[in-house]
């Protein structure tokens, strides 16, 4: 493992203070327990809170800030954080009309946010994002795996929090957005723990992994090394078999990489992947490509679609100030 | 319960735990995300750490304390489920009177069960509650037989749950994600538990 | 070698298309000879045009925009552009004022910027980037080598372009960024050129290559892998040995990933030059951090530096919206 | 000089280049970026196809033709400099009258003076014109000598260059950045200067 560490130990914290400190215009770090906050607390809003295991950024810090997130509780690396991080944190930044937790839908966030949610002495809600295709859900899981669609729920309900909407406002869009997104990410790499000192999995230089998830976990299926065209064909295949969606629907198309694949690389991705949903009848209108919801060094990407409507269009538009997403302000 | 045994449990839990790393790491690669090892460790660490602090306390207020301690430093899903353990066993501890095998396998099966209704899980999921069920069921059934007997009752029902996860398809968990994949792997967690079950059993041995 | 990539003689082409279909509000696309510009042409200013060999993205195609660049130009993979690309995209985004090249300084690219300079009927000048310190100067050679640097200068610049400042004011701009900048970088592993299908150079999990150039050229030495603190030591002393800025100096830092290192890592390092600097008496008022002028997929950062004064400071500040940097519209 | 010499050479050329890739791809990796074989393969192939295009031009006319598209499809050091020396070639061939070796030599020699002049570089600095001023030299020089004789001392010359890359610090182009470390390593264009120059002599000698 060559990795820029100095211990082990001592990585979430040295990292989160350079991105603390780098954006310190728009991110207050609060240490034991973590959590990162808006440098200006923002009032009379429902307070938006996300968190997970590190390792994506810049997800879910790097969306902190005026059009997303109040708050984000980072944990260890790949493992959920912990509930008294999210009880600080909302204490921290509710203003009155209560919290919204956003979270990635494992057993271990899962889990971590309810315990929390049960001691929070605030109004509450929580949306569980789940766009993760690659798993089919089934009446005996637990469901579908939250990933890179998570962002834009952020972006979105973050732009419904910031006119001053209720909880059930808000808590309502995060679900039709979600209901509406879906994702599906193939690596060519393992990622390697910092804590763990190697690769997570062993792949041959002939090999992809086709629905891994964003920690490294097997997907689908272990699969034959071919090119883009038709990487990209299987996973527009699984998101379209999943959405479902008529002709001529607008949509956001979002390349997603894992940390270690280069931007030439997710444009050709995005390339491949406009063309056939184009010649599926879909309108693509908005795009998003880059690293948000990262694997440590994970070489590999993720295809997301969200259908968009006025409603999320617009949400999505509007004005955003955070570390990793900008605009209009 | 003594809070000396406790603390005694906990270093020999510790022992234990850092003597299976290979096992939990690799079980946790295959089916998860590799870092099962890292957050046992985690969790053992801090335990031993709380010595001092826990030495003069009764053994409910230690329990309790460790479980609030493993819910703030461990993460992931065995932080919660752990610490929900404890929490529930300190409760269950404390509200009854008896301090013999019958009240501490009452407060067993008490954190077992506050591990079902966070995990909303039960046999057959490949998880830790394929150890930890049938483990309290026995411990309460068998709660006065032969302190032996008993111990390696515990040691087998341990066992053969970490075994049976092997078949399993996952239905809670990251495993529940790999659909057929996950078959003729051990669940992390339950073998977590059975190590853990089984140091403590030993010490208990040792002792008597 | 895997990658996401159909044809190797086809990635340039595709990501390009990509790149331009995903930003087409910003970005317009031209194929023989290859150039990418801004969707609406800019007037009465002076037309500011970069390029380089491709690999290195979001450089230069990513900083093409209001506040930056006019137009762009992509060789192939590590290999300059050629004199037609600069002459067709002068042509293009020439308003009136004159055009200025913003060129890394490397044997290939200056000659082909050269030969269209000859050729351009505009007036017009260049902007030499040389900001890595890898490279010591020496009157026999050509001078230091261009690197993250130049992102700088192309923001610094593009912002007094945007104000109708003249080309002699645009050129002298430029040169005092660039003379103010010095970077630095590190690799812990090699790329891969699609075309070459290997990595450009072997190296060890044990060691490093320090000073090493954006196209996985070899640096100052190969040493010993150690821990971030370390190698951000000798980066900065590197960079501080050339820049002598006085005390209490006001100045930009960059970390930058060369695409196949993971954020947490930059921050980290982010947070270790930050530290390592402030001992040193700067004050660091601004910050990037993320990947911005990249070797593929070659897992290494470099640290840059640029003494800010208030010119310089109010132009990095100025509203930006390129693909890749976007700030305040 | 004829067009049909010109595209039997480029023939020849672009043969050479193929056989050398191993070569020239590890000389660039050592001291460059590694993309030096890539080019000369996309330059030489461009030729290639221009066969059509050529085969009705005059030499001049096609000399320089093959010089703007290495111009622009090449791109890189190699590319302008390659470009250069084409169009340079082909002005002296036009200007002069004469079209024997004397000619040609002085075409050459106009060619390698202008990528001097592109490259600011001279004899000494690691680059191309290691091979290429010692072969212009000695080709202007003896460009009346005994045609198998000219040949093989063009050859020798072009080898000699090569060779003295080796030892030499390159104060132009990218190993300009290296320093001591450039030490012992061929210069990657001087080597396929020599490679095309090899080739080219040998086409000659098996017409003539
Ligand atoms: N819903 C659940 N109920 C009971 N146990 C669970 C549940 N979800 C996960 N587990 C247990 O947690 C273990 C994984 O723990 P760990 O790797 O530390 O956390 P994470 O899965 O968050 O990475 C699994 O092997 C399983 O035994
Ligand atoms: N200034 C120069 N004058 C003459 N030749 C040069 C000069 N700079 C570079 N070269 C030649 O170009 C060669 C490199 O070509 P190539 O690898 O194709 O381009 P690049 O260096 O742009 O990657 C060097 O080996 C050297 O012979
Ligand atoms: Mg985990
Ligand atoms: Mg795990
Ligand atoms: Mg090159
Ligand atoms: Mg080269």
């Amino acid at each position: 493992m060559k990795k820029f560490i100095n211990n082990v130990d001592d990585v979430l914290v040295e990292s989160l203070s350079g991105f603390a400190s780098a954006h310190r215009d728009l991110i207050a770090l609060h240490l034991d327990p973590h959590y990162l906050s808006r440098a200006q607390k923002a009032h009379n809003k429902v307070a938006l809170i996300s968190g997970g295991g590190s390792g994506h950024e810049p997800l879910h810090g790097g969306f902190v800030g005026h059009g997303m997130l109040d708050a984000a509780c980072p944990g260890h690396v790949f493992t959920s954080p912990t509930p008294d991080q999210m009880l600080e944190a909302a204490q921290s930044v509710e203003s009155g009309k209560g919290v919204l937790f956003i979270v990635k839908n494992y057993a271990g966030d899962v889990m971590n946010f309810e315990m929390a949610a049960e001691m929070l002495p605030f109004e509450h809600a929580t949306v569980l994002t789940s766009d993760d295709v690659a798993v089919e859900n089934s009446t005996y899981t637990t469901g579908r795996r939250g990933v890179a669609g998570t962002v834009i729920v952020e972006k979105v309900v973050g732009s419904l929090a910031e006119t001053g909407a209720d909880l059930v406002s808000c808590k309502a869009l995060g679900d039709k957005v979600n209901s509406r997104t879906a994702s599906m990410g193939v690596a060519l790499t393992s990622c390697t723990v910092p804590a763990a000192g190697r690769p997570t999995f062993d792949i041959s230089d002939h090999e992809l992994e086709m629905g891994v998830g964003i920690h490294g976990e097997p997907g689908r299926r272990r699969e034959a090394m071919r090119e883009a065209d038709a990487i990209v064909a299987d996973l527009v295949a699984a998101i379209l078999h999943d959405l479902k969606p008529t002709t001529h629907s607008e949509a956001l198309l979002m390349i997603n990489g894992f940390g270690g694949t280069p931007l030439m690389e997710l444009y050709l991705l995005y390339n491949s992947a406009e063309i056939l949903l184009k010649a599926h009848g879909l309108n693509i209108t908005r795009s998003l490509v880059g690293n948000y919801t990262t694997s440590l060094d994970m070489a590999g990407a993720s295809i997301t679609l969200c259908l968009l409507d006025d409603e999320i269009r617009q949400h999505w538009d509007s004005p955003v100030h955070t570390p990793a997403l900008r605009w209009k302000m | 319960m003594q809070t000396s045994f406790i603390l005694q449990a906990a270093e020999a839990i510790n022992q234990a735990i850092l003597s299976s790393e290979s096992v939990l790491e690799s079980l946790d690669r295959e089916i998860g995300d590799g870092d099962h090892f890292i957050n046992m460790k985690r969790g053992a660490a801090t335990i031993v750490a709380l010595r001092e602090e826990l030495a003069p306390l009764p053994a409910d207020a230690a329990l309790q304390k460790i479980g609030m301690k493993l819910l703030s430093t461990v993460g992931g899903a065995s932080g919660v489920l752990m610490g929900s353990f404890f929490i529930a066993m300190a409760k269950t501890i404390k509200d009854n009177s008896g301090n013999d095998m019958t009240a501490i396998a009452a407060a067993f099966q008490s954190g077992v069960t506050s591990i079902q209704a966070r995990g909303k899980a039960g046999v057959g999921e490949k998880t830790m509650l394929d150890v930890l069920i049938p483990v309290a069921t026995t411990f309460v059934v068998q709660a006065n037989a032969e302190r032996n007997f008993l111990l390696q009752a515990l040691k087998q029902e341990a066992e053969r749950g970490v075994l049976a996860t092997r078949d399993m398809i996952a239905t809670k968990g990251r495993a529940a994600s790999l659909g057929e994949r996950a078959i003729g792997h051990i669940d992390p967690g339950a073998k977590s538990c059975q190590i853990i079950i089984s140091a403590v059993c030993d010490l208990v041995r040792s002792e008597t």
